[in-house]
């Protein structure tokens, strides 16, 4: 399911003293099964522009094609569900969302809205929790018993129960510790790879975008700047410093060696493919 | 962001909030004296003076009639065709319209009118801030029956803060139900209230574990109660606020010899 | 030099969890103007040990150790004048935020404390200019970055004037900018007050300006050192709660390919001096 | 005397209250169903009447004069909100939740508070027939009741909410 934007504009609170211009002429497209990052400053319009994708927000201007589903200014509010349970919105902290007694309801609670049976809905649970690497005795706890990097997976699962296409997820590692960093990548990457889910990652680690993104797209204030792989955005890093956007590690590494004097075929992006173009330039 | 305050430099806007907030009380107080048109005419035009001295658009004093025009609607239209007297116009059944009836509803109009414009005055030419110290300054005489003063006005001033926050917080989990197939306000009376139970908890749990964090945050910084505690922020009473009270009093006085 | 903190068997239990101690025989100290990280997991107690140093977890049955700050024993009594040696930075920006403005919050600690109005007035605004928020003096919280918070709470810290600092987690809801920002006013705090900095992370980089690092595993302290020989522990470190820092990485990778590497850690700045002048040899 | 830890956590319940009473997240017919009273029920339940009559009556405050809500501040509609807050606290602080507690409670709020007092104010401030806005008066509360009563009861035996009391 291809998710296109055209000249897509976006304007909190139209018609009021508070109105302020969030998106401007947005042409975009996300492809079926592609893992693409968005990054971007803090207000660059990145959670806007995410929240076009499930049609939480419509477009003030332009139109968003989902699917075979085309969004427009005018499109009704009502309808817009089954959009909803094909991408699928992990929102940043998205443990704030839980609220059922047990975390096998509440993960239940997605996909029994979409009218799934609660018997189906149930056993939905019961995969999820193991996909996200809990164990099966947690599903009947209370979610708020759980601790924070938990709570967050419980969160997680409760939206892949409902079977989305496309997963979108804000900022899935903030607060996180490294191993639990570690562990939600690892399971994004698994769901990407093993289940074929499009993914579309909102996030200010360029380390993660690096290792895992197929599409980098780069926003600044309301607008698309750059659209590229990662090797095609991080090449220039000078660009990214002016940017301000933060280089990955390896890249900002490399940098430094260049101006040494050493010499890389293609921007390195990992330190495995660094270490692999120093080797034969080391004794 | 929080409350209707609009910024300005007027004379009106310069005055202690206590002085606004005593003297709004007040004038709730004091319309109770008017009963005819002269008593009427006088104090809207003393609200217009007000108003003009305020230099905010009449319109925004206007808009805050607006919650309340049924009730006003309803309210005056009882008075016209309820109550007897002087001329009838026009008559069915129980139902009269009399020159007594149409008088009467002018006069509850302009009482309308007249509280919610002098209100709405405060509030637009207020902070809230500003309001939350008047309205501890003003509660400060009750330390002497014990009352709690100061945990008051901390609860108050923790309350302003964190509405914008848990404005924030509504909208937030709303998008994130609504993205689980949730719709708010949609479908009957059950389907609607079984969809607030999604919002709801989040909202006290969250509110709970933010203010365990507060707490922890305050007795950080040596919070251990009301004893002995300075105020940064002061109100200072001015030659402008005496004035006020002096102007009052003579609305009072006209008031008294016109009835 | 003076020990500033010094705590000796420290053992702790929530009263919810009693069969689980959060904190076990923990001992260590700090000495004056010294910064100290402590890692581990979540879980693994710090922001306990942090927490209780400030004596701000209730005491049950069982829970024992000493704890001293600037020679004075942690007690019921004394637990307030420890309170004014030591300045807090939590987690979360927004909980933390006491006051409906900038200055008011600033203002907070010392209004606590009786401080005449002047008094607190110049040292609002000497602590605002200090963390570059004097601009935004009259703001309310809503209309701040998670950043310009944090660099607030750390107004709050430098009005009271207290020895030691302790940084609860306080960047870890930061965006990068925000994180950069906050570490850069610490340091300088700890540069030209020589302030004690106690820091809970799992931040590399705040980590990297420690001048000792102690680790915790199931309330337990398992290690203490220099940032340098702690992070020669490489993919450990993640168990410990801390990302491998970058230079320590390619070190593995290049040795992994059979280069040979040195010995110990190296900062990114010694890796890429090493590379260069191996570079050169050829 | 309140710990920082209740003063915190009254507070953010006002917070709360105050945001609740701006999403009307539902009505029926005409009627507007806010949620302002499940905050103050839930003051009342675990702080008991004075505090909660205490908050309530800050709320009103803040709502009236602060955020300028329905029209203008009147001692009355203060004393509604205290009364509001202190029945909720007479029937649940420190007590077991039961139906009967639940309709009981909403009942005398309802017809004392709501319909009773406030209409009065009503009939003092502005001069409204008492008698031409009781029958709406009611009928408007006879559709909130049960649906007060539901939520109440509901938010009362929720076991997240229950362990959140346990935490005081």
């Amino acid at each position: 399911m291809d998710i296109t934007f055209k000249d897509v504009g976006y304007t909190y609170q139209v018609g009021t003293p508070f109105e302020s211009r969030a998106l401007h002429e947005i042409n975009l497209t996300l492809r079926d099964h592609a893992f693409t990052a968005i990054i971007g400053h803090t207000g660059s319009g990145k959670s806007t522009l995410v929240q076009h994708l499930n049609a939480l927000l419509k477009p003030t201007s332009g139109t968003v094609t989902i699917g075979d589903r085309v969004i427009t200014p005018e499109t009704n509010n009502k309808n817009l569900k089954p959009i909803r349970q094909k991408v699928g919105m992990v929102f940043q902290f998205p443990e704030s969302q839980l609220f059922e007694e047990t975390v096998a309801k509440d993960i239940a609670f997605g996909p029994m809205n979409f009218g799934v049976s609660e018997e189906e809905s149930l056993k939905r649970a019961k995969e999820m929790v193991q996909l996200v690497g809990l164990k099966d005795a947690v599903l009947e706890r209370s979610p708020f018993d759980l601790s924070g990097g938990q709570m967050r997976r419980v969160a997680i699962a409760g939206v892949l129960a409902m079977k989305p296409e496309v997963l979108i997820l804000d900022e899935p590692t903030a607060g996180l510790d490294p191993e639990g960093r570690r562990d939600i990548m690892g399971m994004v990457q698994r769901l990407h790879q093993e289940n074929q889910l499009t993914v579309i990652l909102i996030t200010h680690l360029m380390e993660d975008v690096a290792n895992y993104a197929d599409q980098v797209v780069v926003m600044e204030n309301g607008g698309v700047v750059k659209v590229g792989t990662p090797r095609e955005v991080f090449s220039n890093v000078q660009w990214l410093r002016d940017k301000q956007l933060g280089v990955p590690e390896t890249a900002a590494f490399a940098d430094q060696l260049i101006k040494k004097g050493f010499q890389f075929k293609q921007m390195p992006l990992t330190e495995t493919e660094l270490a692999d173009e120093l080797l034969p330039q080391l004794p | 962001l929080l409350g209707r305050f609009i910024p300005g430099d007027s004379i009106v806007h310069r005055l202690d909030p206590r002085v606004k907030l005593l003297m709004s009380f007040y004038f709730v107080g004091i319309i109770f004296l008017a009963d005819n048109w002269q008593t009427y005419l006088f104090l809207f035009l003393f609200t217009m003076v007000a108003i003009l001295l305020t230099k905010i658009k009449l319109g925004f004093f206007i808009k805050g009639v607006r919650p309340l025009i049924w009730l006003i609607l309803f309210t005056v239209l009882l008075q016209m065709l309820f109550s007897s007297g002087g001329t009838v116009y026009w008559s069915w059944g129980p139902i009269v319209i009399s020159s007594y009836g149409v008088v009467n509803g002018i006069y509850i109009f302009m009482r309308f009118v007249l509280i919610i414009f002098m209100s709405t005055l405060l509030t637009l030419t207020t902070p809230p801030l500003s309001l939350a110290d008047a309205i501890e300054s003003l509660l400060k005489p009750l330390k002497v029956i014990h009352f709690p003063v100061y945990e008051v006005a901390l609860m108050l001033s923790i309350a302003l803060r964190f509405v914008p926050t848990l404005m924030d917080e509504t909208e937030k989990i709303m998008n994130a139900q609504r993205a689980r197939g949730v719709d708010f306000g949609e479908g009957n009376i059950f389907q609607q209230m079984r969809a607030i139970v999604p919002l709801l908890i989040p909202l006290f749990v969250s509110s709970f574990n933010r203010a365990e964090d507060l707490a922890t945050a305050m007795e950080a910084r040596g919070y251990q109660g009301g004893e002995g505690r300075s105020k940064y922020r002061v109100l200072s009473w001015q030659l402008a606020d005496n004035l006020t009270i002096l102007a009052f009093a003579l609305v009072t006085v006209v008031l008294v010899i016109l009835r | 030099m003076a020990k500033i903190i010094d705590v000796t068997n420290l053992n702790y239990r929530y009263p919810q969890q009693t069969e689980h101690p959060a904190l076990k025989d923990v001992n260590f100290s700090v000495d004056q103007g010294e910064w100290v990280a402590i890692i581990g997991h979540n879980g693994s107690g710090k922001s306990t040990l942090a927490k209780s140093i400030d004596g701000l977890l209730p005491i049950g049955e069982g829970d024992s150790g000493t704890i001293k700050v600037g020679g004075i024993t942690l007690t019921e009594d004394s637990v307030w004048d420890i309170r004014k040696k030591i300045g807090m930075v939590f987690q979360n920006p927004d909980n933390q935020f006491v006051g409906a403005t900038v200055e008011d919050d600033v203002a907070f600690g010392l209004e606590n404390h009786g401080m005449p109005r002047e008094e607190m007035v110049t040292r609002v605004h000497e602590a605002l200019k200090r963390v570059r928020m004097l601009e935004f003096a009259k703001r309310e919280p809503a209309r701040l970055s998670g950043g310009q918070k944090q660099r607030v709470a750390i107004a709050g810290v430098i009005a009271q004037q207290p020895d030691i600092i302790i940084l609860d987690e306080a960047t870890s809801m930061l965006d990068p900018e925000g994180r950069v920002e906050v570490l850069e006013i610490v340091r300088k705090l700890k540069e030209e007050e020589n302030m004690t900095v106690l820091s809970i992370t799992h931040d590399i980089d705040e980590t990297e300006n420690a001048n000792r690092i102690i680790v915790l595993d199931d309330g337990q302290l398992q290690e203490s050192g220099t940032p340098e020989k702690i992070f020669a522990y490489g993919n450990r470190l993640i168990a410990m709660g801390l990302d491998v820092p970058y230079a320590e990485r390619l070190r593995t990778a290049l040795r992994k390919r059979g280069t040979i590497v040195p010995a110990q850690y190296l900062n990114e700045e010694g890796m890429v001096d090493w590379l260069w002048t191996s570079h050169l040899k050829m | 005397r309140l710990s920082a830890r209740s003063i915190a956590i009254l507070g953010l319940l006002m917070a709360l209250q105050l945001v609740l009473g701006k999403f009307p997240v539902f009505g029926i017919w005409s009627v507007r169903v806010d949620f302002v009273f499940l905050a103050t029920f839930i003051m009342g339940w675990w702080f008991g009447p004075w505090w909660a009559g205490l908050a309530a009556v800050i709320c009103d405050l803040v709502n009236t004069l602060i955020l300028g809500g329905s029209g203008t501040y009147f001692v009355g509609f203060t004393i509604s909100a205290f009364l509001g807050g202190v029945i909720y606290g007479v029937f649940f602080y420190r007590q077991n939740m039961s139906w009967w507690r639940v309709i009981m409670a909403t009942l005398i709020i309802m017809l004392v508070v709501n319909v009773f007092l406030n209409t009065l104010w009503l009939t003092i401030l502005y001069k409204t027939p008492f008698w031409g806005i009781l029958p709406i008066r009611i009928l408007k509360d006879l559709i909130l009741t049960p649906i007060q009563v539901l939520l109440v009861y509901w938010l009362g035996t929720n076991r997240n909410m229950l362990s959140l009391r346990d935490r005081l």
